[in-house]
């Protein structure tokens, strides 16, 4: 008999030239690059691209990542994990306290726990109460905050170099480089040429320097990705994010895999506060993670619940904020690639025939680009924006196609419970 | 009718086991972890409440709660149609700056600078708040992304606008900077609503009972409300039913965003005058908490603010008498989790006990073949 | 009927005296069940009666109070329903348990994956094979790789049952499996259910629809509030017998009465057409319901029938043509607007669209007519007003529940459709829109809705009836209509029309051949 | 103020450590163990503790609180005898005026503010940040090789914007083309900025890569994190500390590389109130720290990096201290 498949045909974007979905991807990368390049050489601000943007954005991102794939690892799962900020904190703290005294990777083990404590607590109250997911997150959020102060009075007020608000500091972790590669690119990216030195500048930025824990936390991300998409265990995951009654229908044991996600949404949380206290910093400090839980979780929606998305939610966010961290000429020309941005979203729009979105789109273009002629830079504070900024920019010109699991948020209870 | 009273009663009894069973939970779990750290619980409570009871604590009790109501109230309007606004936060510092900085450059009539100030204040929340529902309308960005990223611009854009050739002046002597001074007649003075306390109740505690008072009003008996409330329960039958919800959204994310606004009204207009760097920040995530804590209710969102507010202030005294003060966080912490345990343990029962009732009605009827039990309690 | 039989051989499913209570209600008491390889054993009672308490006992998804479980003639203990999977016993829910943003395999393999990398990775490849084969072996086949969203209603049931025979069942439970199919539809799932029978498997079935039942069963099993009552030997009983054995009480039929059909146009829609991204969900749309008349919409699931229903009421905005109500043109007014003006829905999917479910019952009265006399006066809810025409609903449309404070999560489904029905006939409609009104509501509360939907239309209301159900579709309306593909491809006389030749239309077959 | 540095011994160190007053100190938030500005005013107090035998109180902030939070830790303090009370910090200026007000027999000293200077109960303890910023710039613009110097802030504030007009001025004093790059890390309410070490660290390597080669790090805890940066830029590349002598207290793999720090002794001016005030003689008024009684001072700890630089800095020192050079507070 025939489907009703084949009569209302799915509704397909028209692929752009024909292209895979991997195809398609490079050439907005490079598609990218080649704008970015031009913007450099134009504005002459060669920090847009420079090795020391890049390493210091893969360093901004991720703890920002990690804490995106906590929340990814608990939506997945079905429960919605506002609780990262509290996770993220107990982690800077357990590695803090841990790192100085038994050395750095001590202290990774340490935030990890302490963040699957935090977990725990979350799917207890999620899972087995069967509690609000918001109201436990915010919940863990306080608790997480005021733990890590009460503990902190009572295990670091006495330390060597630490004290109520901060932990003595750590040894680090080693941050190698691959050998000879930096000589390599350093004469090419200083070049200033279009294209090949941005690319210099990129590879050198990715492959000098990089903490160990970095390393981890991208093979954490493509572990996720295996995991969760390409075992059994993934897809039971998933199903209970999906639908728990049709996988407990199945003998998926659903409360299992939801206290399996949280409490690894929990570890990774606490692994993003460790990367703070161990690589970005080599302390613990009172307020060090700045909200950065929230921010992950952005990421992770930005990402659209997927780990490659996600990493590009992250990635965004430190690149921009490495860049108003570092420079503020480079920030400057970020007006002008705001611009091209917009203009080839507009373009693209007219090609879709979305003409309200192109027109939109038009206007900010031509106003960013009017700000950019009229200033020669912008004011200290305003700097501070451009990654919130950024991200409000790119979602609301992005096409929005976001899906999260379905029975995210829902409170799961059994058959006849 | 008998079985009528005992309703009432079990309905009574059950919905004070849920506060009565989520304080002591909590109390048990504060002790426990004040104990582990050698100090003494049963003095540490003893201290707390007694210190609470002294009329000038009392008085700083209100005045935080005033202030956390309105937070509280500003996020508790979102979440009724399954809003998030993480960004009241961002709203009432912001509100807060332009509605001090209006308010210190006009001199007018008393009722009128005063409503000047607060009417500012309100529309500058909600325009901000407006930006995330336009967002989310137009552009179908989650509101919890968008409020979280307006939080952090609007801390950047406080920052370049309160400086002194903006819209602050440069006292001399000062290392702060603030809005020039509210005047006399812009400012709200106190009440003495504390026997024996020398300090002053907010006057915009007044304020706060009347949009309260509003806030249950346009929730539980307006048509408005309704519409709110069924697309916060089920979006898709409030469409079916005529509501239009994308303007539901936009008005709900700006009326959240304008009740915002007056989060920091008590303390611009009744303490400080001037929205200067230390102008309280972060209340808006307190307002989270106490929302949920208080179950979205005026009257919850009153208790649960109180709350917050004796727990705030009353951590002060532990500091002098040597018991860290952050044991207090980790209350607040607790209580909001034991607390939605415990209305979730409740919910059970009840859920499980309603139907039982229909069931039994349902059998009965079977049982009589075709008699009716509709209408039992008419 | 037959007395209890006593065929030879060992039952592949025996139940025993299960009982089973729930707070309050006893859902099975003392419930025997005999079923025998190789055939397919209806079960069939009313809403309620305990039909999927009991299938759900089978499938381990709860243990009985009491009685026994035998399976091939070994009694067993289920504790949950991975026992009943590795004891042979599949299950396809009454509502489907598929996740939509799961890909068909990932549907299929879930809890059985074959396995790969050591029996780290899940294998699709190897799944991909056996989908197939078991598509080829018994006639189900389906794109293992679309996501279930995509599918409609007929390839989600093969799914489903494709979900079972990969864990190799031998013992199949289908709840109420053809409530959203087409007679060509189920058709085709009967035809799968003789190739499985002749493979020895044993088949439970449960439907409300008799005269199906009839065809397919080789045995009957009757359920009456929560007991066996009867088997029946299909070739042999009637449809009306069966249904008296499960209701104690007149069959009722969907036949009108005499027409009542006038020439005032209430609703007129003219050229319609509704695009989205460049593809026609509607085209060229034009009919015409009269006072007093039934307009059926007839179609299978998906050909917009949705869009449609969405366009009268407002919820989408039409790219095309004119759509009018009692000579006022509506086409650009608000859902609310249309709603004031005149128009009731029943929605077809009551949870989603219909109800607040954790909201009492005298709110759910007040939703879609929020603007309206008695529930609000001015800005404000009227909660007195409500309260009082919800008891009149609840007394008018013999909703049963001891109150109107329940939350309508507590109403059963027939129950709660009728609060439905009973809310958008108040205010006087002039159109009401009835989407598959009687869905999953037993034989007693469908004679109901069926006969209030015949007094409004006495009364003058112009209704558009869509229903999978074509023997309702053809009973109750005046004129019928086919839609296929987002066009009007067919009118039909209801008087004359058999359901077959329905179902042909419907699927375009008429229309190649 | 009373002349003197913190090693300038006291008569009553000899006594046995024993007193009757009662001191209480308030901190700003992050309080005792920021390793920065609070545990500078604890330093002075430990040391007013150990040599007079004073009873000591000490009270913590908490994040974003309300004026009347300030205003009752300073009332608990003074209702339960403490006098004198020290406030640390610009924010408790409005709580310490109406608290002052209410109790007219305590003295209160207020760290950071002069807006009380009318106010008789009420000691305001200043310092000129900008006449030591100014040194340090100077210093820095001569260590410099690129023409190049940066200042990291910690949080934007009109006290952290002091630092940054005295860096300014002096780095121009003594190289009129200089490029001075400023970059705040955070912005109020946002006080993280003292806490950043990552972002310290990140803004040091934009700016060395920019060109810089001397970094002045006025950003409390992120101070670390400009250190590191300026550290893995390699030879010829310094940092300035601030506040206290980061030479001396920081990690020892990058104290080398801290070719000096501006110095602002806040413990000075706590221990030289409470001894005062044990001496019968508490001081009033505005209590001004400069150069001139080395409130604000440069160190030397790092004998071989600085000394090439010392005559030059003591040479606009005098000129300071003389009102030859004015050198202003705003950027
Ligand atoms: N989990 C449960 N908790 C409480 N009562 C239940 C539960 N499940 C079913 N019931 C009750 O058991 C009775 C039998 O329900 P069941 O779902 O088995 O009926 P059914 O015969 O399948 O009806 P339908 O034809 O509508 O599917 C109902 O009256 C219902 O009230
Ligand atoms: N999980 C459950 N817990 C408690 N009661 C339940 C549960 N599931 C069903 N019930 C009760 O069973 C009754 C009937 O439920 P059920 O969903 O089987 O209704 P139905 O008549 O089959 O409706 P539908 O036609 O929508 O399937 C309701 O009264 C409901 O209260
Ligand atoms: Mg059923
Ligand atoms: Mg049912």
């Amino acid at each position: 008999m025939s489907t009703t498949l084949e009569e209302t045909p799915l509704e397909k974007k028209a692929p752009l030239l024909g292209l895979s979905k991997p195809w398609r991807m490079a050439l907005y990368a490079f598609a990218g690059l080649v704008v970015l390049s031009l913007i450099r050489v134009i504005t002459g601000a060669n920090d847009l691209t420079s090795a020391g943007t890049v390493n210091a954005a893969v360093m901004l991102a991720v703890p920002i990542g990690l804490a995106g794939l906590g929340g990814l690892w608990s939506e997945r799962a079905g429960v919605v994990n506002i609780g990262l900020e509290g996770m993220m904190i107990l982690g800077s703290f357990g590695a803090g306290w841990i790192g100085w005294q038994h050395g750095a990777w001590a202290g990774v083990l340490m935030a990890i726990a302490f963040g699957v404590i935090g977990g725990l607590v979350h799917a207890v109250a999620t899972v087995t109460f069967g509690v609000d997911h918001v109201v436990s997150g915010v919940a863990i959020n306080i608790l997480g905050l005021g733990a890590t102060q009460y503990l902190a009075g009572e295990l670091l007020a006495d330390s060597p170099g630490g004290g109520e608000t901060q932990s003595p500091p750590n040894s680090g972790l080693p941050k190698p480089s691959i050998p000879g590669l930096s000589g390599l690119l350093e004469p090419l990216e200083s070049k200033h040429w279009f294209l090949l030195s941005d690319i210099a500048g990129i590879l050198r930025g990715l492959f000098t320097n990089v903490s160990l824990l970095t390393i981890v936390a991208i093979l954490l991300v493509v572990l996720t990705y295996v995991l969760l998409w390409q075992t059994p265990f993934g897809l039971r995951l998933r199903s209970v994010g999906e639908d728990p009654h049709a996988a407990e229908s199945l003998g998926v044991k659903v409360r299992l895999y939801k206290y399996y996600a949280v409490a690894v949404s929990g570890g990774l949380a606490g692994l993003a506060g460790g990367f703070l206290a161990i690589v970005a910093s080599n302390l613990y400090r009172e307020g060090q993670t700045g909200g950065r839980g929230y921010i992950g979780l952005a990421a992770m929606i930005f990402g659209n619940w997927r780990p490659g998305g996600l990493m590009m939610g992250a990635g965004l966010f430190g690149y921009t904020d490495a860049m108003q961290l570092r420079n503020a000429v480079a920030v400057h020309a970020l007006l002008l690639v705001v611009f091209a941005l917009l203009l080839g979203l507009t373009v693209l729009n007219l090609y879709r025939r979305r003409w309200i979105s192109a027109g939109v789109g038009l206007v900010f273009a031509v106003l960013s680009l009017i700000w950019y002629l009229n200033t020669d830079e912008l004011p200290g504070p305003i700097t501070t924006m451009t990654p919130y900024v950024t991200t409000l920019l790119v979602l609301s010109l992005a096409a929005q196609s976001l899906r999260m699991p379905k029975a995210s948020g829902q409170v799961y209870r059994p058959e006849g419970k | 009718m008998n079985k009528l009273n005992a309703d009432t009663a079990r309905r009574i009894g059950l919905s004070v086991a849920a506060p009565v069973l989520a304080v002591a939970l909590s109390v048990v779990i504060t002790s426990i972890v004040l104990a582990s750290a050698g100090n003494d619980p049963v003095e540490t409570f003893t201290q707390m409440i007694e210190y609470a009871q002294e009329p000038r604590t009392t008085t700083l009790i209100i005045n935080a709660a005033v202030t956390y109501y309105f937070a509280a109230l500003a996020v508790a309007f979102g979440f009724r149609m399954n809003l998030f606004n993480i960004g009241v936060d961002g709203q009432y510092r912001l509100a807060a700056l332009l509605a001090a900085a209006v308010g210190g450059a006009v001199e007018l009539p008393k009722v009128l600078h005063v409503g000047l100030i607060l009417l500012v204040a309100v529309i500058v929340g909600g325009l901000w708040a407006a930006v995330a529902g336009l967002l989310k309308v137009y552009r179908g960005i989650s509101e919890v992304i968008t409020t979280i990223m307006l939080n952090s611009i609007t801390t950047a854009l406080i920052a370049y606008l309160l400086t002194a050739d903006k819209l602050a002046v440069q006292v001399e002597g000062s290392n702060n900077i603030g809005t020039p001074e509210i005047p006399a007649s812009g400012r709200v003075g106190g009440i003495d609503l504390v026997p024996d306390s020398k300090l002053q109740v907010y006057g915009l505690i007044v304020l706060a009972a009347i949009v309260g008072f509003l806030y249950w009003f346009v929730i539980e008996r307006s048509r408005f409300g309704f519409d709110l409330r069924a697309t916060g329960r089920n979006e898709e039958a409030a469409v079916a039913s005529g509501v239009n919800v994308k303007r539901m959204v936009l008005i709900s994310m700006a009326i959240s965003g304008g009740i915002a606004g007056l989060v920091g009204m008590p303390q611009l207009l009744g303490a400080s005058y001037t929205y200067s760097l230390d102008f309280p920040a972060g209340i808006g995530f307190t307002g989270i908490a106490i929302a949920l804590l208080g179950r979205n209710t005026a009257i919850g969102v009153a208790i649960g603010a109180l709350l917050f507010g004796f727990l705030d202030t009353s951590s002060q005294i532990l500091d002098l008498e040597g018991v860290p003060k952050e044991i207090v966080l980790i209350t607040q912490g607790v209580i909001v989790l034991s607390v939605v345990i415990a209305y979730e343990l409740v919910r059970r029962y009840r859920i499980v006990a309603q139907q039982r009732e229909v069931g039994r009605q349902l059998s009965s009827a079977a049982g009589s073949e075709d008699s009716k039990p509709q209408g039992a309690q008419a | 009927m037959k007395p209890e039989s006593e065929s030879a051989g060992v039952p592949a499913v025996e139940l025993k005296g299960i009982t089973k209570r729930f707070p309050g209600v006893v859902a099975n008491r003392d419930v025997n069940l005999r079923v025998m390889p190789g055939t397919v054993h209806a079960v069939v009672g009313e809403n309620g009666a305990g039909k999927s308490t009991l299938m759900k006992t089978l499938y381990g998804m709860h243990k009985p109070d009491e009685g026994t479980i035998t399976l091939n003639g070994e009694q067993v203990v289920l504790h949950n329903p991975s026992d009943a999977i590795a004891r042979g016993v599949g299950m396809v829910h009454q509502h489907f348990m598929l996740a939509d943003n799961l890909t068909v395999l990932e549907n299929i393999v879930l809890g059985a994956e074959p396995k790969r990398w050591g029996g780290f990775g899940l294998n699709r490849a190897a799944a991909r094979t056996r989908i197939r084969e078991i598509g080829k072996q018994y006639g189900l086949e389906v794109d293992p790789d679309v996501l279930v969203e995509n599918l409609g209603v007929g390839d989600r049931q093969r799914v489903e049952i494709i979900k079972v025979l990969y864990r190799g069942a031998r013992v199949l439970v289908l709840d109420e499996p053809t409530a959203v199919l087409v007679p060509q539809e189920v058709d085709a799932l009967f035809e799968a259910l003789q190739v499985l029978k002749a493979q020895g498997l044993s088949i439970i079935f449960i439907s409300h629809k008799l005269d199906e039942v009839r065809s397919v069963a080789d045995d009957i099993t009757v359920i009456r509030r929560g007991t066996t009552v009867a088997t029946a030997d299909p070739k042999t009983v009637s449809s009306r017998q069966l249904a008296e054995l499960m209701v104690g009480s007149e069959l009722p039929s969907p036949q009108t009465s005499e027409s009542t059909v006038t020439d005032r146009p209430v609703l007129e829609m003219k050229h319609v057409e509704l695009v989205k991204d460049g593809r026609h969900l509607l085209r060229d749309v034009t009919l015409t319901i009269h006072a007093g008349e039934v307009l059926g919409l007839a179609g299978v699931e998906g050909n917009g029938q949705a869009e449609l229903v969405e366009s009268i009421m407002g919820m989408r905005t039409v790219d095309g043509g004119t759509i009018t109500l009692a000579a006022e043109n509506i086409t650009t007014w608000t859902t609310r607007r249309r709603r004031e003006a005149g128009i009731g829905y029943i929605p077809e999917d009551r949870h989603r669209h219909g109800l607040i479910l954790d909201a009492p019952l005298w709110e759910n009265r007040v939703l879609g007519h929020q603007t309206r006399h008695p529930n609000t006066s001015g800005p404000l809810v009227n909660r007195a007003g409500a309260r009082a025409d919800t008891e009149r609903i609840v007394g008018e449309y013999d909703v049963r529940t001891p109150s109107i404070d329940v939350l309508a999560s507590s109403l059963s489904g027939g129950n709660q459709q009728k609060l439905i029905v009973g809310r958008e006939m108040s205010g006087n409609p002039k159109l009401l829109i009835a989407a598959h009104p009687t869905r999953g509501v037993d034989v007693g509360a469908q004679a109901a809705i069926w006969d209030l939907l015949r007094n409004a239309r006495a009364e003058g209301l112009a209704v558009l009836l869509i229903s999978a159900d074509l023997d309702e579709l053809i009973g109750l309306s005046d004129s019928l209509t086919v839609i296929l593909r987002g066009e009007l491809v067919a009118q039909v006389d209801p008087s004359t029309v058999t359901p077959e030749q329905l179902g042909s239309a419907m699927t375009g077959a008429g229309e190649a051949a | 103020a009373c002349g003197g540095g913190s090693d300038s011994d006291t008569v009553d160190s000899g006594d046995s450590p024993t007193s009757d007053i009662k001191v209480g100190l308030a901190y700003d938030v992050g309080g005792r163990g920021d390793q920065s500005f609070n545990d500078s005013a604890a330093a002075g107090l430990d040391k007013a503790k150990d040599e007079f035998g004073v009873e000591i109180k000490e009270l913590e902030a908490s994040n974003g609180e309300t004026d009347a939070a300030r205003e009752e830790r300073l009332r608990l303090l003074a209702d339960g005898g403490f006098n004198p009370v020290i406030g640390v910090g610009f924010a408790y200026a409005t709580s310490m005026g109406k608290v002052a007000e209410e109790f007219p027999d305590t003295q209160f000293a207020i760290i950071d503010d002069e807006t009380l200077a009318e106010t008789p109960n009420v000691t305001s303890l200043v310092f000129a940040e900008e006449q030591g910023s100014y040194l340090v710039g100077a210093i820095a613009a001569e260590a410099s090789k690129t023409g190049n110097v940066g200042y990291v802030g910690g949080v934007n504030t009109p006290l952290l914007q002091k630092f940054e007009a005295g860096f300014k001025q002096g780095a121009e004093a003594v190289n009129k083309d200089i490029e001075v790059q400023v970059k705040y890390l955070s912005q109020p309410p946002d006080f993280s900025g003292f806490a950043a070490p990552d972002k310290g660290e990140t803004t040091a390597q934009g700016m060395i890569d920019a060109g810089a080669d001397v970094i002045y790090a006025a950003a409390g805890g992120s101070g670390g994190g400009v250190f590191k940066a300026i550290k893995a830029a390699g030879a010829d590349h310094w940092a300035i500390g601030v506040d206290s002598d980061q030479y001396l207290t920081a990690e020892a793999d990058v104290k080398d590389i801290i070719l000096t720090s501006m110095l602002k002794r806040v413990d000075t001016a706590v221990y030289d109130f409470v001894k005062s005030s044990v001496d019968g003689e508490v001081l009033t008024g505005v209590q001004r720290f400069d150069l001139s009684d080395e409130g604000v001072a440069y160190s030397l700890s790092n004998e071989a990096a600085i000394e090439p630089f010392t005559a030059k800095a003591d040479e606009l020192k005098e000129q300071i201290i003389g009102g030859e050079i004015k050198v202003s507070d705003k950027p």
